[in-house]
């Protein structure tokens, strides 16, 4: 086994992970300002990918694409943040469950019924739809760095944002403790919407950019919605650092279970007994990951006790 | 003691009435996946189908036919319920249509006791190919390991020694890549099972890299299989490894999720639109010109399904009334099979043609699959040997 | 004789702010010791500490000489700490009786027992029903406690922490939101208390504290700033300044 | 006088008990349906409306349920007095590994670890060959009970009939219970709770063992209903349904479950029949049931503001 091999597999992980990451913060955010259980996060992720397939389709540029995915996505979040979810912040998580719930429903059918069932194509921009040579023996395709090197700019943006803004460090000190954005006395509507809007635009944005490498379909979003919340989870419900730790967790422990371990078992076990058992045992990895740490902190990496 | 003696008086009328005696209708319950994913697929079928009805001016071996539909969702235990409402409520004389083997082994299981007569185009299910076949089932479609152990034989001809195989972690999956290696033989240079969610196949994708086959047999039907192979394109591995599947993973429904990557792909299939008999042509134009776009194989599966309803009915002069008859009749029917002349194995699952299609961009920018050859004639699947019936 | 309850060095800090710093306190049995200061001084925080809903940074907790600090609050309850609750949400779906039922239960035989439907078991109910009547709200026991009036609530309240047979009972503020009569009621069964266990009562009606306490510690900015028997603590000249001085005779509470 | 609760239930069991004296055998079929998703959601509410645990993954136990009913049918044992046991204990098993490592957390992270353990177990069950794959496991046919067949829809209709009669029963009985009281006030103020004594975690595992059991009883029941033991049951999917089930029917009223349970079940088939779009129009119903629709079909009938107030 090649060293090229081990670090192309450590960059599929990092890449998948912070894919997830981009899901992950929005989500973890809204569950921590606004107390929210929003499981039509998925929904955001799906429409982003859909409006930029359409528009990549009309226009043929990819710019626009990402502009309009992501812009669709945050007029989507912002609009059902106002009309629908707004009365749910002082009911319980089993109302807010069930709403988002039939929202997902509701998202899915009528993205079918606009689009068909067949799904649409996208495809990477001209320049980077080819693959490039990292290393002697380690080729790897140009569009995959770009989503990794897009994740790292929004990691970057969004620790600034937090970090070093008014109302970046409102979000995290309201994130941190559900009482304190109102003690502060800042419009929390607005807070909200923001939250929500900014969550929204994260999930379209890693729609737009997963689009040219994934089926852009009905229920994609919901896939990735529950590795999201095991980021979520594992992370520590309100860190974005947590998320940002838990998803390359995760990233790289789904990418290298599944590189890894077919390997790992065929060193003891028969092949077809391996070609049985490997796929089940890969694709509990990331849970059993998430049991481990909640056995050792029940609040996550980062998370805080509430 | 009144409401038993009235069954009782019911029956021995019936038995009076008895023998041979035409219907004067005939439904038919037809049952595919309008829902999800592979809603896609179902539509192709419900297209074809119901223009296959109206070729036949609504009429199924002479009878005036009605066509009630049901999405199965791609559940079992939703197409069970469908069967029996299908069934009981809708009084279908048959089940049709059929989509996924999961949920056609389920609704088999659940109706063939009962008697019910099955006349599908869907995937059939191993054991129904096989030990459990029935005079009550027939199909005309394939079970998924027949044409996977066509590719095997077929890359075993071309000097392929080192393939790699990477399947959807279902059964027909499983069965599929068995399949093969039955016709390729063998060891595998390598074998991977991917998750029924899993969109992202860069790890399998950097192992085959590392493995370097001569070639990559791939069986994955569904939204994940389009992410695969967009994937498999961009890894630059299409021009290295060449990919070899089943047409229905890169046919005309897939084409406006997949675009361009699918330039290129060669797949083993059992029917092409390409195919030169009159009732091919026929169908194709029609599809054509009704739903402005090229017939899938699914759709072609179809289109077969009522033709061959319809000439069983007719051998049976309209006798719905013994199932297994029917079936038979269907085995035997004299129809003109989108495929030409097809014969029915002792299972009732069709001995057909194999041919190679590759996916290539028309003068017009339209993609299609071209017919580039012909892999393997009059192929009977490998379950046939254990079928007990004979006829 | 030796102190029931022991406090020593008690430390807790909420990010910047320090709520308790190093206090030290001590309850002895059968009286009654009243935690007074103003507003924000750190007093809920101390009793929740005590009662183990909030785990201390430092310092320990001594109940009968054992050492509780890191025990979770249902173990504190079963060695005989009951605690009432400054905003009393009670269980707002059950009825009054239920909710001192649920009291009840807790530290007897049938907490966990599956075999009898509770509104048969006649060893539950009728300390419930006894307990109502020191309250005075027997004849409100079929309603749901979310719809009792504020003074109601802290009635049952009481009646809930009774319910164990505690020997140490630890109030917050009792009397909020009772009108004078019911007040002077709740002093007098207050009062007669101290002779089944100790009370650590925080409360801002000063007369009332006075009237009750036999020793008295005044908490301020997280610090205890004087302790000793009432008289003494009144003529300090720093609780003078710091508190009684300030904020007039009675704070608003 | 009968209390009103009593007549509402005795009136569902007389509906259900009359579906097969009128019905063909799908009515029939429908019917068993309806309460084997209402005694799964009972399992689900006796967690949710009771025990204030909102678990999202309680799919998983349902799935267990009809996995252990599948590999007993595939090993050809078929006696419902030994598959049905087992599959409680078996549910029960899980619920207590499951149980006590989620309610480490509790709210929204609770919901979402419910979920991730759920679709874990789906993809054991989706990916292990031992188990079928996504074909699941078939079986032969439906369990005996007692050597009696079931074989008649009819018969079978009835086992389930008297199943969740019994499990309705007990569930309402333990819930009244200084246990089930307990229980209900961890849902109500989980610290006021531990200030009086009570370890809240001991008594949300028993309930969530509890329920867990129940549902793994109706997934036993299911896959005789389907015959078949599919990955689709422990799918997230089915645990939206359930919980859909426990909101229409009315939350902690216990009986709702299988009122619920029949009208989403007869909504999907009527709706399904009208138009392939019914989740559009499924969905925007249960958004408009969550913010308008009181505590329920449970709450509407019995009006009073709380189901579970006595």
């Amino acid at each position: 086994m090649s060293a090229a091999f081990v670090l192309a597999q450590l960059l599929n992980g990092l890449q998948l992970g912070l894919m997830l990451f981009l899901l992950a913060a929005g989500l973890t955010l809204i569950f921590g300002i606004m107390g929210l259980v929003n499981l039509a996060h998925g929904s955001f992720y799906m429409i982003g990918a859909f409006v930029a397939a359409t528009l990549q389709a009309w226009t043929g540029h990819f710019a626009l694409a990402l502009a309009g995915g992501v812009g669709a996505a945050i007029i989507l979040g912002i609009a059902v943040e106002s009309a629908l979810l707004r009365p749910l912040y002082r009911r319980g998580h089993l109302d807010q469950v069930l709403v988002t719930f039939g929202l997902i429903l509701f998202f899915n059918e009528a993205t079918r019924l606009l689009w068909g069932s067949g799904g649409l194509s996208m495809q990477p921009p001209a320049v980077l739809a080819s693959e490039i040579q990292l290393l002697p023996g380690l080729p790897y395709p140009s569009y995959r760095l770009a989503i990794s090197g897009v994740g790292c700019l929004v990691v970057v943006l969004l620790s600034l944002l937090l970090g070093r803004t008014r109302i970046g460090m409102l979000i995290r000190a309201g994130a941190r403790d559900h009482a304190m954005v109102s003690a502060l006395g800042v419009n929390i509507k607005l807070v909200y919407s923001l939250v929500f809007g900014l969550g929204a635009m994260l999930a379209g944005l890693a729609g737009v950019m997963t689009g040219p490498i994934i089926a852009v379909e009905v229920g994609m979003g919901e896939a990735i919605l529950i590795q999201t919340f095991v980021v979520v989870v594992l992370g520590g419900i309100g860190s974005v650092k947590g998320s940002f730790v838990a998803a390359l967790a995760v990233g790289l422990a789904d990418s290298l279970g599944r590189a890894f371990l077919p390997l790992l078992l065929g060193g003891f076990l028969a092949p077809t007994t391996v070609s049985a058992v490997a796929p089940a045992a890969a694709s509990t990895v990331i849970y059993l990951l998430m049991a481990a740490t909640l056995l050792w902190r029940p609040q996550g990496l980062l998370g805080h006790r509430r | 003691m009144r409401a038993t003696r009235l069954v009782v008086a019911y029956a021995t009328l019936m038995l009076l009435a008895g023998g041979a005696q035409a219907a004067d209708h005939i439904t038919i319950g037809y049952s595919t996946t309008l829902t999800g994913p592979l809603a896609v697929e179902g539509e192709q079928m419900v297209n074809a189908f119901s223009l296959a009805l109206e070729h036949l001016d609504n009429k199924l071996g002479g009878l005036p036919a009605t066509l009630v539909i049901a999405d199965d969702q791609a559940k079992p235990q939703v197409g069970v319920q469908n069967a029996h409402r299908l069934l009981e409520r809708d009084k279908a004389d048959l089940l049709a249509g059929m989509l996924l083997s999961n949920v056609t082994e389920a609704i088999l299981n659940a109706v063939l006791p009962e008697g019910a007569a099955v006349i599908a185009s869907g995937g059939v299910p191993a054991p129904y190919a096989g030990k459990d076949c029935s005079r009550n089932f027939i199909s005309t479609f394939w079970n998924t390991d027949t044409p996977y152990e066509q590719i095997g034989l077929y890359l075993k001809r071309q000097g392929i020694k080192r393939p790699y195989v990477i399947g959807l972690n279902v059964q027909p999956g499983r069965d599929a890549l068995n399949g093969f290696k039955l016709g390729m033989g063998g060891e595998m240079a390598g074998e991977t099972y991917t998750r029924v969610d899993q969109s992202e196949f860069a790890s399998e994708l950097t192992d085959i890299r590392r493995v370097a086959p001569d070639a990559v047999v791939w069986f994955n039907p569904g939204g994940t299989g389009i992410a695969f192979l967009k994937q498999y394109v961009q890894a630059g591995l299409i021009n290295s490894v060449p990919l070899y599947g089943m047409t229905i993973q890169t046919d005309e429904s897939k084409f406006p999720a997949l675009g361009d990557a699918a330039i290129g792909v060669k797949s083993v299939g059992n029917w092409s639109p390409e195919l030169d008999n009159d009732s091919n042509r026929h169908f194709v134009a029609a599809y054509r010109a009704k739903y402005g776009r090229l017939p899938t194989t699914l759709g072609a599966m179809a289109y077969d399904n009522a033709l061959l309803i319809d000439a069983a009915v007719r051998a049976v002069g309209g006798d719905l009334s013994d199932k297994a008859k029917l079936v038979a009749a269907a085995r035997r029917a004299d129809f003109a099979s989108v495929r030409g002349k097809i014969r029915f194995n002792n299972n009732n699952v069709p001995i057909q043609n194999f041919y190679l299609n590759v996916v290539e961009k028309g003068p017009d920018g339209v993609l299609r699959n071209k017919l580039a050859a012909t892999v393997a004639s009059e192929v009977s699947d490998p379950h046939a040997k254990d079928c007990p019936l004979t006829w | 004789m030796a102190a029931l309850l022991e406090v020593r060095g008690l430390c807790k800090t909420f990010g910047a702010l320090a709520v308790n710093q190093s206090v030290d306190l001590t309850v002895e049995a059968n009286q009654i010791h009243a935690l007074i200061g103003p507003n924000g001084a750190g007093k809920t925080t101390f009793l929740a500490q005590l009662a183990g809903d909030i785990r201390p940074d430092a310092g320990t907790i001594l109940f009968d000489g054992t050492d509780i600090t890191g025990l979770p609050a249902h173990r504190r309850a079963h060695l005989g700490i009951a605690r009432s609750y400054q905003v009393a949400r009670l269980f707002p779906d059950s009825t009054v009786h239920d909710n001192v039922a649920l009291a009840v239960q807790a530290c007897s035989r049938w907490a966990r027992s599956v075999g009898r439907a509770a509104a048969g078991i006649g060893e539950l109910n009728e300390p419930v029903a006894a307990l109502l009547e020191r309250v005075e709200l027997a004849h409100r026991s079929r309603i749901p406690a979310g719809i009792l009036a504020h003074g109601e609530r802290r009635k049952l309240e009481l009646a809930m922490a009774l319910a164990s047979r505690p020997r140490l009972l630890l109030l917050d503020e009792p009397l909020a939101g009772m009108g004078v009569e019911e007040s002077q009621a709740t002093v007098a069964l207050l009062d007669r208390l101290r002779r089944d266990a100790a009370i650590l009562l925080v409360e801002h009606d000063v007369q009332a504290v006075f009237a009750l306490a036999d020793r008295m510690s005044v908490l301020v900015f997280g610090k205890v700033l004087a302790s000793g028997d009432p008289p003494t603590v009144r003529r300090n000249p720093e609780v003078q300044r710091a508190y009684l001085a300030t904020s007039g005779e009675v704070p608003p509470c | 006088m009968i209390p009103r609760r009593l007549v509402v239930i005795g009136l569902i069991f007389a509906v259900l008990a009359a579906v097969p004296l009128y019905g063909a055998d799908y009515y029939t079929g429908l019917a068993t349906k309806i309460m084997i998703f209402g005694l799964a959601a009972l399992g689900l509410d006796a967690l949710v409306g009771i025990g204030g645990m909102i678990s999202f993954g309680h799919a998983a136990f349902f799935g267990i349920g009809a996995y252990v009913a599948g590999l007993f049918g595939k090993s050809g044992i078929d006696e419902g007095l030994i598959v049905w046991p087992t599959a409680i204990a078996v549910a029960a098993l899980f619920g207590a590994v499951i149980g006590s490592l989620s309610l480490r957390t509790r709210g929204a992270a609770f919901i979402m670890i419910t979920l991730a353990f759920a679709q874990m177990l789906f993809f054991i069950a989706a990916s292990l060959p031992a188990l079928g794959t996504s074909d699941g496991i078939g079986l032969p046919h439906r369990n005996s009970l007692a050597g009696h067949s079931l074989g008649r829809a009819v018969d079978f209709h009835y086992v389930v009939l008297l199943l969740l009669a019994g499990a309705l029963a007990l569930t309402d009985f333990l819930a009244r219970t200084p246990f089930g009281r307990a229980v209900d006030g961890i849902r109500q103020n989980e610290p006021r709770m531990g200030a009086l004594g009570y370890n809240p975690t001991i008594y949300q595992l028993a309930c969530f063992i509890f329920g867990a059991a129940v549902t793994g009883l109706a997934g036993a029941l299911v896959a005789n209903l389907s015959l078949f033991a599919a990955p689709d049951n422990l799918h997230w999917m089915t645990s939206g349904t359930l919980l859909v089930i426990v909101i229409l029917g009315g939350v902690g009223s216990l009986f709702g479950s299988v009122l619920g349970a029949a009208v989403l079940i007869v909504l999907e088939e009527v709706l399904a029949e009208v138009t392939d779009h019914w989740m559009m129009i499924l969905g925007p119903v249960l958004i408009a049931v969550v913010l308008f629709g009181g505590n329920g079909l449970a709450g509407f009938l019995l009006r009073r503001p709380h189901g579970r107030t006595s």
